[in-house]
């Protein structure tokens, strides 16, 4: 039998109430036989599901604007291609199914920009499971469109009313949810996060990503790229992106936090108006791991802040936190207005409408790396740049942060606010 | 010394927590556990993420620390405090964790600091077995007990892992779920309080608990003590939002644990003769 | 040289005006040269892209839910899945890229749903071309989203007040902009319609779909579907659904209009309340090509209707028109309310939020050859049905569609409405 | 019969859309083009996709169709016009196509009717000479001319097959575009002129022309006469927003047609003559 991974360095374990102990050890024992040991061709159902419900393989394209632009060859892995909008499929789809050969019979799930909460619901009406999904209030009123497609997958969508409303608050509902539900129940975290086998399994799912990747670029390029860019907000994505290149120690990885309005931090408030915690966070324990976290210096966790609600969230993933340790991960931050002048660019040059949270990692290509760079990260020739998901869901918040700031390439919006 | 101790007789084991709805009042409210009939207190320190707890104890843990609760007010509380009975400290593992200064490792300082102000021993919701060694090791040295919650869904190997670290007492989770008040009691009880039999430790039950009734059936069932909180918290925040004098809220405590320890004492009663006695 | 089609049976033709016919003549030229013959590798570029760019090619996928309704094997053709989220990439794309190999400076389109104008913006963004929009008033209002798709594209949207500003007035505005332009502009139609050699050229570029899944069914399944369904407004997903099945007899091929509120038409107001051109329509001239249309006695165009935006048009692409009355084609009708059922039915038991014009397609299998049917179309062992295109775009005209209605499987839509 | 004998010298043709607002007023209003000086008159028989046409036609084209209109009442309307002009139905192919009861092979019902009610000859703007065959042997049963658009773009071999195909005039559109009137004449006129220049037909040219001046420019560059529509539309339409006498409107058009019809005979003044006389 293989072994799950339980820790990794420091980071990680299983920091849960005693009630939903035994549920984790069986969701462990299931992820072991079935997800890495392939049992009852768990494993060869998934794939084919991935791809033909899913869409995958997703392409890589190179992006023939910014790669004129940036004097780099830069590809796009293409997620925002993925059913639902986002990878976040990947992951639901490969736990949902999980559930089912467990014979759970109810999913749940929290959902922050509700890319996690539509991929589930939609997971869940495909393999027919009924399925409901918490979301904070906050996040409730700046995603509607993905509550809205939520609703009609059939999903229940308990609002959180608590704290500010965001991811943090929805996870720690869910696992009350689970907590009282555990035997008939699974829940279906949303990115590498949480209790062990969480951060594994997630990963493991959403390998495929980097899997993909780079089998397309040696085909398409040749060898491997000089560097791998995705956005972290949990870090699935990011890990997903990263999982097959970690081993190769000249590709060079960057996590590219959300710095929202500012890296400094309002201790007095509780609140970081950013969510870097792999740039700026200590070391502690949430949502049932040890990681990289936004904590005041008691130990309370701060409320987290980025225009982006998929990467609003104070804690990350216990793996990725261990290989900036390591040094094998650059994290690096992309602010509020960067991402929104990158959303802007991507859309304009590309053809292609990212997700807020994607639109961090294009933020890198040119405020860190790029034109706009204080130099201390230089572009290699190739870069890998995973768009995680389109940003049909972000339209409205776009437009409207957009009309708060003095962007340089944002279009001019009369034709939204005329004659509705 | 030695939680244990005070389940000679069925226990009242009720749970507030610190500074809720401010400092003074909170020390108030604790005293009048105490002079209702309290065997043990547990002390729940705020923590902003409390997963296990429903929305009474969220809410009262948004009061505590909108009143300005840290973990050294929080110590600074349990000096003030004039009780004669044993304290637990009831908390997140994350605050037990960042406490101390930079370079210490970390879990110590917080037990030693608890220790030196006269906390008996440990509730950590969040800290199952698995991943208790260091807390563990450091109650060992400082002399304080390390309570675990057993669920209704513990059993086998893992219930055996728990039993091996726990002392003072064995938390039975009445039923899955969060804290907060309920009508009945679950029949998970019995089934935990049985599979817990062979076990040389006291059971304390809670989770749901709000009536000196519930309290006795609890007890008739075997268990050696009662832990209450939601139904506690609910006075205090009744207090709170009608903004009542103090006096009358530590009354009113003082009044529903006086109900519930004469609860447990009655249900004691009820208790089937052990045979041939 | 290879002969474009320029006509089928009586239909197609080119009808336009004369300032527009020596644009034509050279789109003839460079639909024969590029298209049909690969000149410059003009069909490998596309295909590369509209892989890498668009996403293809899109699965095929077992649908289990609506298979155990329907005692049939029910077989997805994942459209929706392409870059926009709909089939229209298919063509906006073939034709952008056909413009800049024509040396064309700028792209002009019209668009109903605003799928195509989001498409025809992405490709032009995609290739960096300017591009300019015209879509009717009316169709603005009720697709907002991809109004805001097109602009953050960086497309202009040119709202277009004559009549009942819909596709048909949408059509006319542009043939009028191409008219003044028509030496440096292109106009990418977004259907199977208009003069010579659109019909034939979006068809070829639409084809894709069906290419695809002939192969996919066979690997998958082995053979030839029973039957094989689309929706059609203009008819270009339909064409392109068809398109490598038509030559095999055995495979019965059904188009899917929009019934609407009913198909009777009242002649005095000049409106049909449905689109059902291939059903109900009569032969005559509209847009540059000899078709079927919804007109009244005397000649004059009538306004159509339907819930949704996408299949809102008078007229259908002449090729269509043509297999029809060969009987090749078997045209039929799914009104407003069986397409909102289809819609929810489709989101709930298999997870895909489909288009209102794809929800047509499914409305078929219930409401025309399955339990609510008359009996007249029995469904053969095997179908495939085409899903056109997402329905992100539809989910506010939805709920207010929705809630007009008493529909048996419609969710409870507070939470649309609450604590916004 | 035979447009062509109307540019013996310099011709203004101008252009109303039948029944624009409404039928009586209509009628007015073409005959006084008539007194003006018109040489040919072009109706317009509305089509409710006029693709080729600007918004001010546009606009005529939904007042006509409001009040009524239709291909019968279009006859009904030339049969009732008192005018003594060679007269050019302007419509769109559809409604040609449609007209006659079911069963008839189509367009030559509608020739055959035009022809009845007094009509010379048809513009179809959306009827490029690839597509006329049909209408051209009807044209030629029932002895009407067509007249065939030349644009800017027009070149080659289509204009070849389009002069085998025309009769009466050509109609050269002096810009890319559609219908509207404009400050200036554009010197794809002249071009195109030069481009005629080998064909023996009348080339009247039209698209933006409004003044006499204009009208002057366009023959003095080699025209054989002018076509005027939208100048003369926004009367009528000027006319129906206000809601002014018939009357006042039937003069004002009367007096443009004037200044229009001399503007073009001033420009023959102004063509260089030819070398040699
Ligand atoms: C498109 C997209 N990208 C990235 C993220 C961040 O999550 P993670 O860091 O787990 O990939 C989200 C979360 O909602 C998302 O929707
Ligand atoms: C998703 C979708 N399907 C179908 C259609 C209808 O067009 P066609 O009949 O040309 O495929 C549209 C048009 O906008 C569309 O957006």
């Amino acid at each position: 039998m293989s072994e799950s991974q339980h820790t990794f360095g420091d980071y990680g374990g299983q920091y849960v109430p005693e009630a939903l102990m035994p549920a984790i050890e069986e969701l462990t024992d299931a992820y072991e036989r079935y997800v890495l040991d392939n049992e009852e061709g768990f494993m060869d159902e998934f794939r084919q599901r991935i791809r033909d419900f899913g869409g995958r393989p997703t392409p890589l394209q190179r992006a023939d604007q910014l790669s004129e632009r940036y004097g780099t060859e830069v590809y796009l892995k293409r997620e925002d291609l993925l059913h639902g909008g986002a990878h976040k499929l990947n992951n639901a789809l490969g736990q949902v199914l999980l559930a089912k050969y467990m014979g759970k019979e109810r999913i749940i799930a929290e959902t922050g920009a509700g890319q996690h909460g539509t991929a589930t619901a939609m997971a869940a009406a495909h393999l027919d499971m009924p399925c409901e999904i918490y979301m904070g209030r906050r996040d409730i009123n700046r995603q509607r469109p993905n509550v809205f497609r939520m609703r009609i997958n059939g999903a229940e969508v308990n609002p959180v009313d608590i704290g500010r409303g965001t991811l943090k608050e929805a996870i720690s509902e869910t696992m009350r949810d689970w907590a009282t539900t555990v035997e008939t129940t699974h829940y279906v975290i949303g990115s590498v996060v949480g209790p062990a086998p969480f951060p594994a399994m997630v990963r493991d799912f959403q390998s495929v990503i980097s899997k993909e990747a780079r089998r397309q670029f040696d085909e398409q390029v040749g060898g491997l790229p000089g560097a791998v860019v995705a956005c972290a907000g949990g870090g699935s994505n990011t890990m997903g992106t990263f999982a097959n290149f970690t081993d190769d120690e000249d590709v060079d990885l960057y996590a590219v936090e959300a710095g929202g309005s500012t890296l400094s931090v309002d201790e007095e408030e509780g609140v970081a108006p950013n969510s870097a915690s792999l740039s700026i966070g200590e070391e502690g324990v949430l949502h049932g791991a040890r990681t990289k976290l936004l904590q005041d210096s008691h130990g309370q966790i701060m409320e987290s802040h980025s225009v982006s609600s998929g990467l609003d969230y104070s804690g990350v993933g216990p793996e990725l936190a261990y290989l900036v340790d390591e040094g094998r991960v650059t994290p690096v931050t992309v602010d509020d207005d960067e991402a929104l002048e990158a959303f802007h660019r991507l859309s304009q040059d590309e053809g292609i409408i990212p997700a807020l949270e994607t639109a961090h990692a294009f933020g890198f290509l040119e405020s860190v790396a790029g034109p706009d760079g204080d130099g201390s990260v230089e572009l290699p020739e190739t870069v890998v740049v995973n768009v995680s998901g389109r940003g049909d869901k972000d339209l409205e918040a776009v437009i409207e942060e957009t009309d708060k700031r003095d962007l340089d390439n944002a279009p001019t919006m009369e034709v939204f606010t005329d004659g509705a | 010394m030695g939680l244990e101790d005070a389940f000679d007789e069925p226990a009242f084991v009720p749970y507030l927590a610190a500074g809720d709805p401010d400092f003074e009042s909170s020390l108030e409210y604790v005293e009048a556990l105490a002079r209702g009939g309290a065997d043990i207190i547990e002390l729940g320190l705020p923590f902003s993420e409390p997963i296990a707890e429903g929305p009474t104890i969220q809410q009262a843990v948004v009061r505590s620390l909108e009143g300005g609760m840290t973990p050294e007010r929080f110590f600074e509380f349990v000096e003030a405090l004039d009780v004669d009975v044993p304290l637990v400290c009831m908390t997140y593992y994350n605050l037990i964790y960042q406490y101390g200064s930079e370079g210490e490792p970390p879990v110590r300082p917080f037990v030693e600091r608890a220790a030196e102000v006269g906390i008996d021993g440990f509730v950590v919701p969040d800290l199952p077995a698995e991943e208790a060694g260091p807390l563990r090791d450091a109650c060992d040295e400082f002399g304080l007990d390390l309570v675990f919650i057993v669920a209704p869904t513990t059993r086998g190997e893992r219930l055996q892992r728990m039993m091996e670290q726990v002392s003072g007492y064995v938390y039975v989770q009445a039923r899955l779920g969060v804290t907060g008040a309920r009508a009945d009691v679950s029949n998970q009880t019995e089934e935990s309080l049985a599979r817990l039999a062979e076990y040389d430790v006291p059971k304390a039950v809670g989770f749901g608990i709000s009536s000196g009734e519930q309290a006795a059936d609890v007890v008739a069932a075997g268990a050696d003590g009662v832990i209450v909180g939601s139904a506690l918290v609910d006075i205090v925040a009744d207090g709170a939002e009608n903004d009542l004098p103090t006096a009358e809220v530590a009354d009113r405590l003082e009044s529903l644990a006086r109900e519930l320890k004469q609860g447990a004492v009655d249900g004691a009663q009820r208790r089937p003769r052990p045979e041939g006695t």
